[in-house]
């Protein structure tokens, strides 16, 4: 009686401590649902393999876990470049995918891939968002403004240059496009050219150290870090720790509210009194990538509770059982509240033309200790926009691939 | 006494290849003892036995013991040998390509901390044996000739003002006069310094000459020993290492080709 | 060449009569070559014929090895001219030596270590394997023909120079002596005209010299090989060698017979020094009493 | 006992020149084939197949291509998973633009590109050797990967710049099992280390071995240094962008330029050297170390219960400390482990 | 051309150069001393640099306290690895000596986060990362005092280390050793001690590198990673010189910014990466061993 879910996650390497924070968040959550009895009975067993960030070794993984323990009903991989090697397994093994905050856009659209659900929010809805954002700031419209695009020179970093470009010339603000080369570990030569643009805002779109140094080389440039909005892999803890004083004031995107929750205290009471966490910090509680695992771990619970409803309860679902359950999530408000995290996240309902189910987003700032959100509403962007371009490039990827969109029953 | 003796030492090369197959040799205090041999037969395997270079060539001595001056040195580095008054000048010359000429002496007295003026002077003794090195003094060693290669490995082991010195084929490459110098040199430091020498030569000529004592190995054995004029006197010595049979040395155009040699064991 | 080719036909040339040197095959004009500021040839002419055993000798550091450098074209003399075959250079580039029948053995044993002797033997027959790379990947068809009679012509100079035995050992386990004769065994391979040999005698003792000797006088015998040789035993250039040129700080100090090199009081004074006389041979191979 | 030569006489250099002269060996390689081509597929589970002896093989071919470069003509390269990029691009580019072409041409074609870039980036290795080499190559990896996120033509305008790679079609028959992409990737490697093993035991490869060796002898013999290292170089990146593509298609089923970042460089020379530099099976032996290592380790490390931070932790440790230890053991690799085990075998029970 | 916005770039550039020398010197030293190729430097940068934060954080040490202590486990650790790694290597190819020390790297990878923790750190040094103000009122150019002060510390480790290098005994015995193991060894140089101190000394460097390059983008698995920001510098200043290093370092730093900025925008940006490396290759073409380093001896 048990319900598993295959976490290849990464504890080693230069991403570790977003990852065993983001994994942990999960793990913690599943342990408390087990401690209390699982999701109507049924257990939640899961297991962790090693990748190191590494694609190939992030396949292996994906298929050790697969079969194991009666065969995996879902997985997260938490690495772009891993959930594109799973890519087309998936539907074969019929294993849905999450991909929290990362990943294609497009897979939002379910007609096309039917097992991947990018969460909450995908690379373009937040690219649209921070565009939202910015213009609510200067005063509704940002004509005549000019934007940095200040990007890790990969996949990652361009995914959101078709949004951003789009609006640029919509709203008519001018877009300079500057990219770090990776690792990104040396930015004065970035710096020194978006001191000598003067641009109103900077859009940090990087990953890993790249965002402590953005952070540091804007201090010591004099640029203004209130005037730097980093996407959610730029907002958490381990990017402005690492910075010191350099990061005060320093804003960022963020899925969730930060802040304290009935279901991180209940974490606190029941896991780590115990033992039974699975951070090495108490500290980490609530941090950026805790509460995004956490998260994870509420919605993939809820789905298995959704699909336990219409599969029967008290089972374990199928991996196929699971998608459908991740494509009819509805958690609004109530239902968040009654997990103990009102708010924690923006609501979400899934179907099959969206399996974004929200796209909505926070701006949280660094207050030199901790995250504070300074919209106190979710913000969510030109949506039109981005279906326009989901439709358009998943339609080209099912062209590719011979897929015919269609919802699955 | 003897200030060195080898013990029946084996010797393996790479976990397969056995080499040396018990190999005793004693070097008496103040003594020049010759050891010689066939291609192949050991000599330089049994000289890096001795002074522990062995080991990164991946070969093992698997039985037997060396003790110089009555302690057992076979597991001691080859530092501590050197700093026992122990030098090798090895095969092949194996001097240190880009350091000069003069660094490369100076690094042989790395062990006996000297004064600048005792420096000088152990240099300008080593100039006086080969006055070809002063010369050359400021090239780099990588770029001189084989020969003064060969004159600078014998430099700078003299430096280290050892107590005993292992050569391994002093003489190769190296022009006949100064050959004959090179033997004055140990002659010398052996009547004058005590130091003893073993020395692997192929010159049988003169290293019988100069030695006192002898051994020739054969493929990893000790075929035979004895007292240098001895060595010298015997008719197969004579025939297969001197190359002198009861006619007097033959013409090297006139030696038969299928004359093969003859083996003392094996 | 006619000469050449009626004694490489003869069949027992073993023992037979020695062949006449021929006319000069290599001239070397003037030759100067200096490193910074060693002078290491200073105006050296002299010349090679064919089909004969031409020794350099001199004291170390003379320049020897410096000049079957800029014969093969190691090094580039800054001024003189090399004139091999009656056609004029100034100066050669290995591979054009190569190709035009130069082999050598080096004073530093230059052989490829980490390959075993027979292949080294066979590099030496490079030139003259001509199928490309693709049919040698596909190893059939002409590169397997191929391949099979350089083998065997491999295989005739290693029995040449009885190093069978170790056929099959990677080269840089071998002890010092061998690995001289597996270089000269490198060398023939190619089937050269001129061989040039950087103290090929180095490290052996007196039988293993004898047959080097052997071995030299009969390549020079059975294939009508001119060899340019470098020695520092007395002995064996005195007794093999036709001509000998004698070096002294990278100049020329003598040049003639054996004899008369040997007579030449300049090279007594630079380079045999007392043991010349007489005895000249004395200190390498014997002859000194007790 | 069993293992011996003795009373096998080779009486023609034909015979001798065969890839394996001891009978046993020639039995024990055709059993490992056919066993792995015949029976592996049917037995193995689909795990073991598409994770484990699909990337094995195509590392182990990588290897292959690297170790030509840099164990037979001694150039150190840091530069391979560029060229296996260009390999794993180039195919896609072939299939995606020109309709209908066969699938394995589009993999040589694929080959033949990073053959070409290999060729541009060799040439500096005429003057550049050792260490300096290695680290100059790096500008191979950094600037393809470079182009490759940087031209979007190459990438057939995809926004991300991931892509995903085609379905392997060969004469209409689809390899999409594991079963089937094993038995394709096992057939390509099999051929290809056949063509490298006889390509080394020939003139090319001697004279690859001789530059390596001692370049100015070589070129005293003739062998012209410029021509056969920038051969070296063109095999080898052949060999690394076949892999490249086998990697893109018939493993990760992506093509993007991430896949084959320096990471990947570096493991592939780790391999090499594990395994054995100037060794065709060093190369598999180096593969499987480096492949399955970390699988049965992090196995291991998950199933003592230990906190997964620490485990993974101690897993990469543990993998450290055993490279150093084969090291120690021996630096020429596991194939020369292998050989000296075999000499044993040949010598027992007698010591020597 | 805004030709203060040019210095601007040049005087970053140089600055950050300087950074990239620290890194490199630790190389240099290891591999003229002893003809190893260091892959493990960055490991050692991280691990220093972890091994002080963690002690500050995990024992409540001061910043004074936490730095003595690191030197001490450096030195503990540079003996250790010459017991266990190189003692038994002695004599073995380069390339399986290099291999020795990526095995080398991924254990201390390892170990530094087995015993401090993944999580990433701020290094509180107290030096401020701004611009100084002087050269900002005056010329408006920023110029880091942090940076400054970095290049100073660079600027005494280089006239130290090239001091040690340079005539004297140890520094003769160590470049001898480079030269061959087994003669060093012969000749009575005694290499296990002296291995032994030098990645005590190397493991020093590295430690003032991770504790500069930490303050700056924090304590961080990615400071693995400058090491590869150190090889252009290797091979353009040459393996085996110290002074090289800085040279190499400045002229790799100015380049490669003054690259990204003037030629980036042209091709798309993000040149960073390669610059320096294709730069150092093409300067290599000229002088196969940088610009200092040791000739590469080439005789038959
Ligand atoms: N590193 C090694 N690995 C394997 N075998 C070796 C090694 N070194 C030497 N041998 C073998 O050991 C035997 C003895 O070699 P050694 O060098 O001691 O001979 P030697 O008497 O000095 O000969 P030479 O006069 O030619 O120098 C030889 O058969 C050689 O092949
Ligand atoms: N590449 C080089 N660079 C600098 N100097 C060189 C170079 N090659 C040779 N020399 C110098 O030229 C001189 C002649 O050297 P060469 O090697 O020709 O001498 P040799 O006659 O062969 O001596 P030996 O009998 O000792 O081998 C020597 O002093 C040597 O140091
Ligand atoms: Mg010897
Ligand atoms: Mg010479």
């Amino acid at each position: 009686q048990e319900q598993f879910v295959a976490l290849p996650s990464y504890r080693v390497g230069p991403y570790a401590s977003g990852g065993s924070g983001f994994y942990g968040g999960i793990i913690d959550y599943f342990s408390l649902v087990n401690a209390a009895g699982g999701v109507n009975g049924v257990k939640i067993a899961w297991q962790e393999c090693e990748t190191e960030y590494n694609p190939s070794r992030g396949v292996e993984c994906y298929e050790r876990l697969k079969t194991q323990r009666g065969g995996a009903t879902l997985v997260e991989p938490l690495s772009t470049s891993i959930a594109y090697g799973i890519l087309d397994r998936i539907p074969q093994d019929k294993i849905p995918m999450t991909m929290l905050g990362y990943g294609r856009s497009d897979a939002a659209n379910g007609k096309v891939f039917p097992y991947v659900f990018p969460l909450i929010s995908s690379y373009w809805s937040q690219a649209a968002a921070m565009v939202k954002y910015l213009a609510d700031k200067n005063g509704g419209s940002l004509k005549g403004k000019k934007i940095v695009h200040l990007y890790h020179d990969s996949a990652f970093g361009k995914e959101p240059l078709p949004v951003l470009e789009a609006l640029a010339k919509q709203q008519g603000f001018e877009l300079v496009k500057v990219p770090v080369a990776p690792p990104g570990s040396e930015q004065q030569a970035q710096w020194l050219q978006i001191r000598q643009a003067r641009p109103d805002h900077v859009i940090l779109w990087g990953w890993g150290v790249m965002n402590s140094v953005a952070i540091k080389t804007a201090q010591r440039n004099g640029f203004p870090r209130e005037k730097i909005l980093g996407v959610w892999w730029a907002g958490s803890e381990e990017d402005t720790v690492p910075s010191g004083d350099a990061a005060k004031g320093y804003t960022a995107m963020s899925f969730n509210t930060p802040g304290n929750y009935p279901v991180l205290d209940e974490i606190r009471a029941k896991l780590y009194k115990t033992g039974k966490g699975n951070l090495s910090d108490q500290a980490r509680i609530g941090s950026v990538y805790h509460m995004r695992g956490v998260t994870a771990g509420i919605l993939f619970v809820e789905a298995m509770r959704t699909a336990q409803e219409k599969f029967g309860k008290g089972k374990p679902v199928t991996g196929e059982q699971m998608r459908w359950g991740l494509e009819h999530l509805n958690i609004d408000a109530a239902r968040q509240k009654a997990v103990g995290a009102a708010n924690m996240f923006p609501t979400v309902k899934t179907s099959c033309e969206d399996h974004e189910g929200s796209g909505a987003v926070k701006v949280q700032q660094w207050d030199g200790r901790k995250w504070n959100a300074i919209t106190p509403n979710w913000i969510v962007g030109d949506r039109a926009l981005v279906k326009k371009l989901i439709d358009e490039s998943s339609g080209k990827y099912a062209a590719e691939k011979n897929i015919k969109p269609a919802c699955m029953p | 006494m003897s200030t060195l003796s080898v013990n029946n030492i084996e010797v393996i090369y790479d976990h397969v290849i056995l080499v040396l197959k018990g190999v005793s040799l004693e070097v008496p205090q103040g003594a020049i003892v010759a050891l010689l041999g066939a291609n192949g037969a050991g000599k330089s395997t049994t000289l890096k036995t001795i002074s522990t270079l062995l080991r990164g060539e991946r070969g093992d001595v698997t039985k037997g013991e060396v003790r110089f001056n009555g302690e057992r040195v076979d597991q001691l580095t080859p530092n501590a040998l050197v700093t026992r008054g122990l030098a090798q000048v090895m095969e092949g010359r194996h001097c240190f390509g880009h350091l000069t000429i003069e660094e490369n002496l100076l690094t042989g007295a790395y062990t006996c901390r000297q004064s600048r003026a005792q420096l000088r002077e152990a240099l300008e003794r080593v100039y006086h044996y080969f006055p070809r090195l002063k010369e050359r003094r400021t090239s780099q060693a990588g770029y001189t000739s084989g020969g003064e290669q060969q004159m600078c490995a014998i430099g700078r082991a003299l430096m280290a003002k050892p107590t005993m010195i292992l050569l391994d084929e002093p003489s190769m490459g190296i022009a006949p006069q100064i050959v004959e110098e090179i033997f004055g040199i140990v002659k010398d430091l052996n009547t004058r310094e005590n130091v003893s020498f073993l020395l692997a030569e192929q010159n049988t000529m003169v290293a019988l000459r100069y030695a006192d004592f002898g051994y020739i190995l054969e493929n990893g054995r000790v075929v035979m020993e004895g007292a240098a004029a001895e060595l010298a006197a015997n008719e197969d010595v004579k025939e297969f290492y001197l190359g002198v049979s009861g006619a007097g040395r033959k013409n090297f155009r006139d030696q038969k080709f299928y004359k093969r040699r003859k083996r003392w064991l094996s | 060449m006619g000469e050449a080719t009626m004694l490489m036909n003869e069949p027992d040339t073993l023992f037979g009569a020695r062949r006449q040197a021929g006319p000069v095959i290599l001239d070397l004009r003037d030759i100067s070559l200096s490193f910074g500021g060693v002078k290491a040839l200073t105006g050296i002419s002299f010349d090679v014929r064919e089909h004969e055993i031409r020794a350099i000798i001199g004291p170390n550091g003379a320049g020897k090895s410096s000049m079957l450098n800029v014969i093969n074209g190691v090094y580039r003399p800054q001024q003189g001219e090399i004139v091999l075959r009656g056609q004029h250079r100034r100066n050669m580039d290995c591979h054009a030596a190569a190709r035009s029948g130069i082999a050598r053995t080096f004073q530093n044993i230059a052989l490829f270590k980490g390959m075993t002797v027979l292949d080294n033997v066979m590099t030496g027959r490079n030139l003259k394997m001509k199928s490309n790379f693709l049919l040698q990947a596909l190893y059939w068809g002409p590169a397997r023909r191929e391949e099979i009679a350089h083998r065997r012509k491999a295989e005739e100079i290693i029995d040449f120079l009885e190093i069978q035995h170790i056929r099959k050992t990677p080269v840089g386990r071998l002890p010092y002596g061998l690995q001289k004769r597996v270089e000269l065994a490198r060398a023939l391979a190619a089937e050269p005209e001129i061989l040039l040999l950087d103290e090929p005698m180095a490290g052996m003792n007196v039988e293993e010299k004898q047959d080097m000797c052997r071995f030299i006088l009969d390549v020079n015998d059975q294939f009508g090989t001119t060899i340019v040789l470098i020695e520092h035993d007395m002995g064996v250039v005195m007794d093999i060698s036709d001509r000998v040129v004698v070096l002294d700080y990278g100049r020329k100090i003598g040049d003639g017979t054996p004899d008369e090199v040997r007579s030449n009081p300049e090279v007594i004074r630079a380079y045999l020094g007392g043991v010349a006389d007489g005895e000249a041979n004395g200190v390498e191979s014997g002859g000194h009493g007790h | 006992m069993f293992y011996r030569e003795a009373g096998q006489f080779r009486t023609t250099y034909e015979a001798d020149g065969q890839l394996l002269p001891i009978r046993q060996d020639r039995i024990a390689l055709i059993a490992t084939l056919a066993v792995a081509v015949l029976a592996v597929p049917l037995l193995a589970s689909p795990y073991l197949l598409s994770a484990i002896l699909i990337p094995f093989l195509i590392f182990a071919l990588a290897a292959l291509g690297l170790n030509i470069l840099t164990g037979y003509a001694g150039q150190l390269s840091l530069g391979t998973a560029a060229f296996m990029a260009v390999g794993a691009f180039a195919s896609w580019n072939f299939v995606a633009r020109i309709p209908g072409i066969p699938m394995l041409l589009a993999f040589v074609l694929g080959g033949l590109c990073a053959a070409l870039v290999g060729i541009a980036f060799g040439l500096p290795s005429l003057r550049i050797r050792g260490f300096y080499l290695a680290a100059a190559t790096l500008a191979t990896q950094f600037f393809v990967i470079w182009c490759l996120t940087k031209i979007s033509w190459l990438t057939g305008g995809s926004a991300s710049g991931v892509i995903t790679a085609q379905r392997i079609e060969i004469m209409g028959y689809a390899f999409d099992t594991p079963q089937r992409k094993y038995v394709l990737v096992l057939l390509v490697v099999a051929l290809m280390a056949l063509l490298a093993k006889n390509l080394v035991r020939s003139n090319v490869g001697r004279s690859w071995m001789a530059v390596r060796d001692m370049d100015m002898a070589a070129e005293v013999i003739g062998i012209r240094p410029m021509r056969t290292k920038l051969l070296a170089f063109a095999v080898s990146s052949f060999y690394c962008g076949v892999a490249g593509a086998l990697y893109a298609f018939a493993y990760l089923g992506t093509v993007e330029p991430e896949a084959y970042s320096l990471d990947l460089s570096f493991r592939i020379l780790f391999m090499i050297i594990i395994g054995g530099v100037g060794s065709i099976l060093g190369s598999f032996l180096g593969a499987a170390f480096i492949v399955l290592l970390p699988v049965f380790l992090n196995i291991a490390a998950h199933g003592l219960a230990l906190p997964t931070s620490v485990a993974s932790n101690l897993e990469l440790m543990v993998f450290g400390a055993l490279i150093i230890f084969f090291l120690i053991v021996e630096p020429h690799g596991l194939a020369r482990l292998w050989q000296i085990g075999k000499e044993k075998l040949r010598l027992w029970p007698f010591p020597h | 051309m805004d030709i203060n916005f040019f210095f601007e770039v040049l005087i970053g550039g140089l600055l950050s150069g300087v950074m990239y020398a620290l890194v490199a010197i630790g190389f240099v030293l290891i591999y003229k001393a002893s003809g190893v190729f260091n892959f493990a430097q960055g490991a050692m940068v991280f691990f220093a640099a972890l091994t002080c934060v963690g002690m500050m954080d995990k024992f409540g040490m001061s910043l004074w306290l936490a730095i003595p202590c690191t030197v001490v486990a450096m030195i503990v650790l540079g003996i250790a690895i010459e017991r266990v790694v190189l003692r038994p290597l002695v004599n073995q190819p380069e390339i399986t000596l290099f291999m020795a020390t990526i095995g080398l790297a991924f254990f201390l990878e390892g170990l530094a986060q087995l015993l401090w923790g993944s999580q990433v750190h701020q290094l509180p040094l107290p030096i401020e990362d701004v611009p100084m103000q002087s050269l900002l009122d005056r010329f408006n150019i920023v110029v880091s005092q942090f940076d400054v002060i970095a290049a100073i510390i660079c600027g005494v480790m280089v006239a130290v280390l090239a001091l040690l290098f340079a005539k004297t005994r140890v520094g003769r015995a160590l470049r001898a050793v480079a030269d061959d193991h087994q003669a060093a060894q012969a000749v009575g140089i005694p290499l296990q001690r002296i291995w032994a101190i030098l990645w005590a000394v190397a493991g020093v460097v590295a430690l003032v590198a991770g504790l500069l390059w930490g303050a700056r983008n924090g304590v961080q698995f990615a400071l693995t990673f400058i090491a590869l920001k150190a090889l252009p510098v290797l091979i353009l200043g040459g393996f085996t010189s110290v002074p090289g290093a800085i040279v190499g370092g400045l002229i790799i730093g100015a380049s490669e910014k003054l690259a990204e900025v003037y030629i980036g925008p042209l091709v798309g940006g993000g040149i960073e990466g390669w610059f320096p490396y294709v730069l150092a290759l093409l300067f290599l073409l000229v002088r196969p061993e940088g610009l200092f380093g040791e000739k590469i001896i080439r005789r038959i």
